[in-house]
């Protein structure tokens, strides 16, 4: 689809968001994240038991920090929930559930949701502790992990840039994940820092095309 | 088979599509619905060799070598439109970010199998992205005629032509009517002009449920 | 790796190719593709037995269609032999193999061969001639079948623009293939239209950044 | 550990880094590197939220929130450089794109298994990209002191900590010296300064062949 009606306001396109959904973030840490959207799920929504997969779980009462705080994540899905002491917390004291994944096996997995693959082979994990449970293949010679992708119900994304039907741009290492969760959703809702009128962005640098954006935002 | 049924079922395919709307359009007959648009239809036309935007037919100094559709021929790109190479643009149709795929079949099962990519025992050496669209685009909408140049059904119980996917098939648009996919059959839900029932009976192979829609306004 | 030594000539760049070599070929149709190497490797080279990986064999006489008139191609692997109907015949009369994908299957296959990707599960041509001789496996209630990667000894890609160190900018539909197979090849080639000085493309739009690219040929 | 002490293997890295690499350097040890690279080296720092063509720290009017490496701090981009996302850029590690990976390790066994993302009893919450740069690089340097803070040897016979990945270092640099894996196994090929062999072996768990080269040049 495309972007219907034009920007909406942050409160509104995050009521989206219900009880028990899986709800993408992009960002690497706080760059790239969509704090306006972030801000309006914690602020103007009771959404619980959300299932987050996000690099990061934020930082200390920022960014996912904020959502950690009010007890409404249910599980992350990361690869890294080290950089907020709070959500290694969570998870040793048993408030939230972890799922652990290698970076790229989990830029990976986002991709493979939103481009209808179903599984993939990587020899990233095969043999560790990471690799519990999974499918365990030798191709070539080499052990190789089954993993699954990864889909959510709603991806926050931010981008630098977006034109009014929902092409967007992302502006240097604020791309990170932001354009593989913009594919990997039912509803995409992108905050953007700047809306520009469509035809403005260059069709050769539209980072994510709008036939993934449902919602656009602007940035507070 | 006329230029005028033709246009008719393109006529009718159009109607099939919704402001906003991603779609992709196979060659023949689904290479008329874009004319048949009006401006601001608020349909975008994607192109799998890497096009969400495609426009009109450009004029001689508009040609441009480094600007064509899936058939070959030359386009435009409108306002808002992107450029992606191969992978994202598969990636686009298999992972259900195509809204519709219209396109044209050798023939559909009454199941909704769609044949639409080789004839037996002839070359089957080129499949391009007939089966990505099939299975990927969240509708299907199949444009043909009813039976086909020598006269035969060409909606079947069974397919006897290589199948391009299973049960694929949303909508299939003839000259004499509309079916729809119900609870994993086609149903005949719309005649066109004064068809009557027993001309589609006539040109189907295999029994069929009717249930007639009020034809939405043309 | 980089592009070390600035431009080359074609016939040099070429002579990486030797016999049995696979080779993959970028373009749709003649739209993007590298035409002066393919020139330089029918005029240049007598490099033969080669497997092709390309969406079409050229046109009749047009660039790949020349190495097919040579007998040079032992194998190709396309979604689209049937573009050009002396391929059609070559492989009807078995003076080639033919390898035939469903094309979105044919682009992630290079993709995944670029990316490490050991084989991954689509459900595109299950239950089809297709899928004959692979493997299939139901996943949520769908069938999907597993296809293997792609990877070349050398890829021949063109792009609009280049620099100095081999970073490549593609432009319109000319883009299509060859970003995916400049990632998934021994040695690529990049036949560049123009070459611009290092710093000159925006970093935020190189389609192929320039690890991926060995060597660099002008356009004649 | 001193500093003297982390800037000698981190100089030691440096010279086996080739022009027109493309490198992914860790944090701790691995960041002393770029430093040390005189202008003009011809290095390509990739690091892994997305950036080939790392440059400098910047200076404070410089700073740019939207620019960091994959440790969180600002860095610039250099002339040439490409932004990409992060699938792109596991791609290019996994895809075997990244000529090297210089990057810390709790324990390297002498078969060249690595350890370098948990601590048995503590927390596996956070693996980032280490297991994907140590498969995925063409060459792994893995730069570490000869022994952990309370005395122990990092280069050991079998990792009791939990694996990053198995048979994946391809050279060890610590103050000691440099081991190189020849064969499935860790062989010392290079001494420190006035370091002889027995010193290694005191700060070893396990048995090693040696087998040592002319130093190159510093």
């Amino acid at each position: 689809m495309t972007v219907a009606n034009g920007p909406v306001e942050p409160e509104a396109a995050v009521s989206a968001i219900r009880s028990g959904d899986t709800v993408m973030v992009g960002g690497f840490g706080l760059v790239g994240a969509p704090l306006t959207l972030i801000d309006a799920l914690a602020e103007a929504s009771d959404a619980a038991d959300l299932t987050i997969v996000s690099n990061n779980i934020g930082e200390p009462g920022r960014g996912l920090g904020k959502l950690l705080r009010q007890g409404r994540i249910k599980r992350g899905i990361s690869s890294y929930f080290t950089s907020n002491p709070e959500a290694v917390a969570a998870v040793n004291e048993g408030r939230i559930e972890a799922t652990l994944l290698p970076q790229g096996t989990f830029a990976e997995a986002i991709r493979a949701g939103g481009a209808g693959i179903a599984g993939f082979f990587t020899p990233v994990g095969a043999g560790t502790l990471l690799a519990e449970g999974k499918e365990e293949r030798v191709i070539d010679g080499v052990p190789h992990v089954l993993e699954s992708p990864l889909r959510a119900d709603v991806a926050l994304v931010y981008a630098a840039r977006g034109d009014a039907v929902g092409n967007l741009w992302y502006r240097r290492t604020a791309r990170n994940f932001n354009p593989l969760m913009a594919t990997a959703a039912t509803v995409t809702i992108a905050e953007v820092g700047e809306i520009v009128r469509t035809g403005e962005l260059d069709p050769e640098s539209v980072h994510t095309p709008h036939l993934y954006v449902d919602e656009l935002v602007a940035s507070r | 088979m006329t230029d005028g049924a033709k246009a008719l079922i393109a006529r009718r395919a159009a109607q099939e599509l919704r402001p906003g709307e991603v779609v992709n359009l196979g060659i023949g007959i689904p290479n008329l619905i874009p004319s048949l648009l009006g401006e601001d239809t608020g349909v975008f036309v994607h192109t799998e060799n890497g096009l969400l935007g495609v426009g009109p037919r450009p004029d001689e100094n508009e040609l441009d070598p480094d600007l064509i559709d899936a058939a070959k021929r030359p386009v435009t790109a409108l306002p808002g439109a992107a450029f992606f190479d191969s992978a994202q643009s598969f990636a686009m149709i298999r992972g259900g970010h195509i809204d519709v795929a219209v396109l044209g079949a050798l023939q559909v099962s009454l199941a909704g199998d769609i044949a639409n990519w080789a004839v037996p025992g002839k070359d089957v050496l080129g499949v391009g992205g007939a089966m990505d669209l099939v299975v990927g685009a969240r509708r299907v909408i199949v444009t043909m005629t009813a039976t086909s140049s020598d006269g035969n059904p060409k909606v079947v119980s069974e397919c006897t032509y290589p199948l391009t996917a299973r049960a694929a098939a949303d909508v299939v648009i003839t000259e004499l009517g509309v079916f729809r996919l119900k609870a994993g059959a086609l149903v005949l839900t719309e005649l066109a002009g004064d068809t009557r029932v027993d001309d589609v009976r006539s040109a189907t192979d295999g029994d069929f449920e009717v249930d007639l829609e009020n034809r939405r306004a043309a």
